[in-house]
């Protein structure tokens, strides 16, 4: 047994991150800002050189076959450089669902083309998952109609994937008729939200899992890990930003770090911030290997490191002073990053909520 | 103790009420956008001035209602606004910090000039303190001005100048004594915007607006009269006007009408059908909130009757700022919450309720680094409110930065 | 109107401070402490001197005919002084009770004995409130039987008021037939907590309020603004002997009140204790003058400053360092009123359910 | 990442579990007094140390069960002594601090000398560290020890010493060359406390509980040969203990021990007839600690990994202690609250659930105290951890205290 990452991981990690600290400089972040669409077709390309689209495909649908540990070290990756490009529901929970629900002629005409970077796939839960916003989906045969706010990674989806309230999920194209998305730019200008409606469109419906609430609660779960890794990289990058700045800005003849106002805030939020990775490891590791404690692990995970997640961007931005609350620096895009994470898949009020139920810790009535 | 109305308080109650249902409707939304205001807003400010609902206490020879501070009198009427959702007037900070200043320390001349033209909204102002190098150390502003003949003559640069795109005025904060130690070698000068040499430039903030601006001085000529008290008194004067921005800052009536939007928000907003409410820690945030709103209110009282009653309320004031900017932001917090995912797309042009808590959670951030941050407030309370021993000096060799 | 003291309370307040400082020393307290029982003879004499049993007792029954608020400040400076002596049930909460609830005759027979300080009431509640442990109480007629644990300022109390959870009272002499007090030594030693039990005593039942249970609460909402007021003062006492000792030690060549880590905390005390005293005497005032908020002002004050008395409590100890933690200061007496005050008459989290059961606040079943 | 029990740990789970099935009737109360142990717990030890079920990793040569370290080894028993509530043996500061630290700088004749019985439970040790006027401060230690001849000769006063009242011996951090920079003229003796001069005074705590000792030397004489490294090299041995002690008083073990009674503890406790998990805000709390545990719990599972691998995990084990301190206390304080009124009552000499409970709330604050307070974790924690510049020097004239 071994609490920590493979060599493998080490270097791959390594090769992305690279990577992403070439290709997503400042200046593009603020250029894709202005679409707020999160997608730069350029950045897309390379993460599909380096084979991100298909982590989690099977080997033998073109994929790498990795599991959601891999994934959550790559969503890290994405936070820390606020990189506007889909991933979660694209790249993490829409090859799960397949995996979990889709029939095995599903699996060979979809999960290649996931894998291959052609098929991105925006995804939107009704009446699970936690949302807020509206969520009225129904099926008729494999006619989708309704509407569901608040898709993720639907900016410039090729497919959406959209789960219905009893676990049954319908994947429809993007373009199709009766199919319309609206991108709506959100606080995290690195990735949007998408209001979509259906009016008796044609979808696959993915219905081949024996407990089908099951099978959409590992994806929700899946999900929730990726967006609590995201906001560990965010808040990583942001702890980072703040201890650079304390070692060169100079106020009262004296670098601000060595003022224990300082230096102690900084320590607060390693120290709140640092386990949070473990965490994110095991939570990421429950979902792959252990099935009896992956929810808990999830809804867990997605709670305490948006609460962390929370008060460690805040006290970073503090100690950055007036210029962390401008847009000079940029640092606001990682807060937003923080913000949106939190929020999507159901915030710590309601993951905790459901790590209750699933404890049997009922209320009184 | 006694919160009760006697006669004199309920007629002034019944009085605003009537005001209310005559004029209510003229009122601009309250907790609107934070830009210029607007033609009605102005015309409502002089209507509450005129009726003493605003600037009620200032002295009729500047321009006020005259009346003498009366915490009852100041609560009946902002509850009477609150109640019926009205705006209460400009809060800005021509009205809040430098009109209370120029009362304090100003020259007859000053307080004839600028206090009426104020409080009616037709004058607004920006504070230019704040430098790219100087933002927790304020004493240490290098934007120079220089006498020349009956003239000061002023070059640099400010920061973080809210309103300055569209202030008639300025209070500035520069050095005039080079020479002097650096607390002692500031003069505080009021200037018009106007003034050629002048150039004012948007700063976006993390909330998508440009909430302040950065401000250039080139060769800006100022009349040697614009100072207020004398050379080198600008960091009393500084001091002077910081004491009521700390107060500003953590207005518990704020609070109060953020908790009843709040009590709102977690009644209608629905997950997966279930009201907020009704989920446990919502309801238990809310409860947290409502009780640490409920003693700053009372503190708010509290430091109201000891205004009135000339009392230098000490620490008492000092932790206004620190903890009611902290609070406010918690309360932007839950809002965030609230409104969840479905909150999450942001337009900072739209007034909705996701867009408010959104904008309010990023700017409320900015309110605690603004004014002094919470490192510098906890300092000011720590040193000046319990008299604890200042940081001492540090050997020079020390003071070189380390990167 | 006027939010503030009056000159007679500021006078009251000062004379009552200036009588503890001489008569409560921290040796006092110790050795009160090896007793527990919360009454020292010499103290309660001058108390009574000071008029403080007969506080709330009206004026045609002896006593002062004053109000919560003037309690409330007694009980701060108490809380300040962490007095060994009963005041919260037996100066308070019992002539409330009789105020309330109790006939016009049991009102002449004992109030003016309250306020003369020579009955001294112990008090208990069975099924509200909010305690915690053993609660059974039941009336045949007159006659008292069962348990109930936790009674407050029953050390050395001459007569024992219980209420039972339909909000009737009933009143025992503490040495008569069938009534048995285990007076328990608390973490806090300067007040005991005691058990009783009953076996068809003789009592007084007091019942003569139009609505029972608004009455009872009346009771609990005072007691409740009292100990948060008790807390109050303990903290504060904590703070001022805090600063104190920051300014006088030495580390690292310097006092420790100049380094921010110990500024910033001592800072941080006093910003969210301050406030809780305009809070005290607001929840106090309500109590006699604003009925309709008074239970709400009641249950949040005892919730909110619970919660920073915990806080400053513990913070403050930090500031000390080591001698915080031992014996040799005295300041862990204070701490555990702190802690006391938070356990009794409900703690912060029943204050709070009660505070949104108040408001119509219902949790999902 | 791989926690999955191959073969070989299936097999360890076996042995270990069918020797608790064996012996587990042998072992002493879980979490029982914090006093001297007695025979029961001497023996129970010295077992487990034969079955190397503790001091699995010290080598064989001092005593230990000579093991390589494999941290899943370590879970696989912990979880399985967790798992039946049987005490998985002694925790004190010779064995979880002195024995590390002289296995990385001892000499072969002090490891062979005291390793052995330590681990065993016969020889108990305590620390000589703080001093009345050295608390934060550890560095400015006055104790002195004067060379004579071949021995040392000790003078002086320590304080926060637990266990001196019946530890067999003590590391002491004295100052043996008085001409030196404070923190090059320290040194690190083992002593036995029997020798002549050592005085012990209990020293009671908030607790009730005399769970520390004052110490007073008065010429004590020690063997040169008891110091560890050499003269002058003390700030660096009590700063490798110092690095084990961090780790040993943030234990995320004892919190999942804490998590599961406080579970238990909000399943059975009833207020007014509710079950408090049944209460929202009692049950939030729990879910909160919940979340951060299992967050400890998988950073100490990569510590120990680090650990395992020879990696020096830098600012991750730096955080231990403070955080993990905080989150304990925070954790009896639910505890607290739990068993509300009913569980006021308090003699520190039981052992029942609500004197735990309010112990421990007392204790651990004691334990965010001791071993470097959380101001001296947060200066730790930025400039060893985050590279973050010291305090600067003072001038010599801010030294002085101001009263």
């Amino acid at each position: 047994m071994r609490f920590g990452l493979t060599e493998e991981q080490r270097l791959f990690d390594d090769s992305l991150r690279a990577f992403l600290a070439d290709r997503v400089p400042i200046e593009t972040l603020r250029q894709q800002a202005q679409t707020g669409r999160g997608f730069d077709p350029a950045i897309w390309q390379g993460l599909c050189e380096l084979g991100l689209p298909g982590l989690l495909v099977p080997e033998s649908y073109g994929g790498a076959g990795l599991g959601v540990l891999d994934a959550a070290l790559s969503a890290e990756a994405l936070g820390h450089a606020a990189a506007p490009i889909p991933f979660a529901a694209s790249a993490v929970m829409a090859p799960l669902a397949f995996a979990n629900s889709a029939s095995r002629d599903q699996q060979s005409e979809f999960l290649p083309r996931i894998a291959a970077g052609e098929m991105r796939v925006g995804m939107a839960f009704a009446g699970i998952g936690g949302q807020t916003g509206d969520a009225t989906l129904t099926l008729q045969g494999n006619r989708l109609s309704g509407r569901v706010q608040g898709a993720l990674d639907a900016g410039e989806a090729t497919h959406l994937l959209v789960y219905l309230p009893d676990g049954r999920a319908a994947l429809v194209e993007a373009g199709a008729n009766g199919v319309s998305a609206q991108v709506r730019r959100s606080v995290d200008r690195t990735r949007p939200v998408t209001d979509l409606s259906f009016e008796n469109a044609e979808s696959a419906v993915l219905d081949a899992a024996n407990d089908r609430m099951a099978a959409a609660l590992r994806v929700v779960d899946a999900g929730r890990v990726m967006l609590a890794a995201d906001t560990l990289g965010a808040a990583q990058y942001m702890l980072d930003q703040a201890v650079a700045w304390a070692k060169e800005r100079v106020q009262f003849g004296r670098v601000i770090g060595s003022f224990q106002g300082v230096k102690h805030t900084l320590a607060e939020i390693v120290t709140m911030l640092e386990p949070c990775r473990a965490f994110v490891w095991h939570a990421a590791y429950a979902q792959d290997a252990l099935p009896d404690e992956a929810r808990l692990f999830a809804c867990q995970v997605k709670a305490h490191v948006g609460d962390v997640g929370r008060e460690a961007s805040r006290m970073a931005t503090e100690v950055h002073g007036g210029m962390g609350f401008t847009d000079l620096l940029g640092l606001h895009y990682w807060f937003k990053r923080c913000t949106f994470d939190r929020q999507m898949l159901g915030g710590p009020q309601r993951c905790r909520e459901e790590a209750a139920r699933l404890q049997g810790w009922k209320l009184a009535g | 103790m006694d919160l009760t109305l006697s006669g004199k308080y309920e007629a002034l109650q019944a009085e605003v009420r009537a005001f209310i249902r005559e004029h209510g409707h003229k009122s601009p939304k309250v907790g609107g956008p934070r830009r210029d205001p607007d033609q009605k807003t102005r015309d409502w400010q002089k209507l509450l001035v005129e009726h003493g609902y605003a600037a009620r206490t200032v002295p009729r020879e500047y321009g006020g209602f005259g009346a003498q501070p009366d915490v009852l009198e100041a609560a009946v009427i902002a509850d009477a606004f609150a109640e019926a959702n009205v705006s209460q007037g400009l809060a800005n900070q021509g009205i809040s910090m430098l009109v209370p200043t120029l009362l304090e320390v100003g020259t007859e001349e000053q307080r004839r000039a600028y206090v009426g033209p104020t409080i009616r909204g037709d004058m607004f102002w920006c504070q230019g303190y704040s430098e790219p190098g100087s933002g927790s150390d304020l004493a240490s502003v290098q934007t120079r001005a220089v006498l020349d003949g009956d003239e000061f003559v002023v070059n640099g640069q400010k920061i973080w100048t809210s309103s300055a795109h569209f202030a008639d005025m300025m209070f500035l904060l520069c050095r005039t004594e080079p020479e002097m130690p650096k607390h002692a070698g500031l003069s505080y000068i009021l200037l018009s915007m106007k003034t050629p040499g002048i150039e004012v430039r948007p700063l976006t903030t993390m909330t998508g607006r440009a909430e302040f601006n950065e401000v250039f001085f080139t060769d800006v000529r100022v009349p040697a009269s614009q100072i207020v008290m004398s050379r080198g008194q600008g960091w009393h004067v500084a001091n002077v006007t910081l004491k009521y921005e700390r107060l500003y800052l953590g207005d518990a009536n704020k609070m109060s009408v953020r908790l009843r939007k709040l009590v709102d928000l977690l009644q209608t907003t629905e997950i997966d059908g279930e009201k907020l409410m009704a989920l446990p820690e919502y309801r238990d945030r809310l409860l947290r909130i409502q009780g640490e709103v409920m003693a700053w209110r009372a503190h708010q009282l509290r430091l109201r009757t000891e205004q009135a009653d000339g009392v230098d309320s000490g620490v008492k004031r000092l932790i206004v700022k620190y903890g009611g900017t902290m609070l406010l932001w918690r309360m932007s917090a839950l809002a965030v919450d609230a409104v969840g995912a479905a909150g999450l797309p942001y337009d900072p042009s739209e007034t909705d309720d996701a867009t408010a808590a959104n904008l309010d959670y990023m700017f409320d951030i900015g309110m605690i680094i603004g004014g002094g941050s919470s490192n510098i407030q906890k300092n000011v309370i720590g040193e000046r409110g319990l008299g604890l021993p200042r940081e001492p000096k540090t050997q020079p060799a020390a003071a070189g930065g380390r990167a």
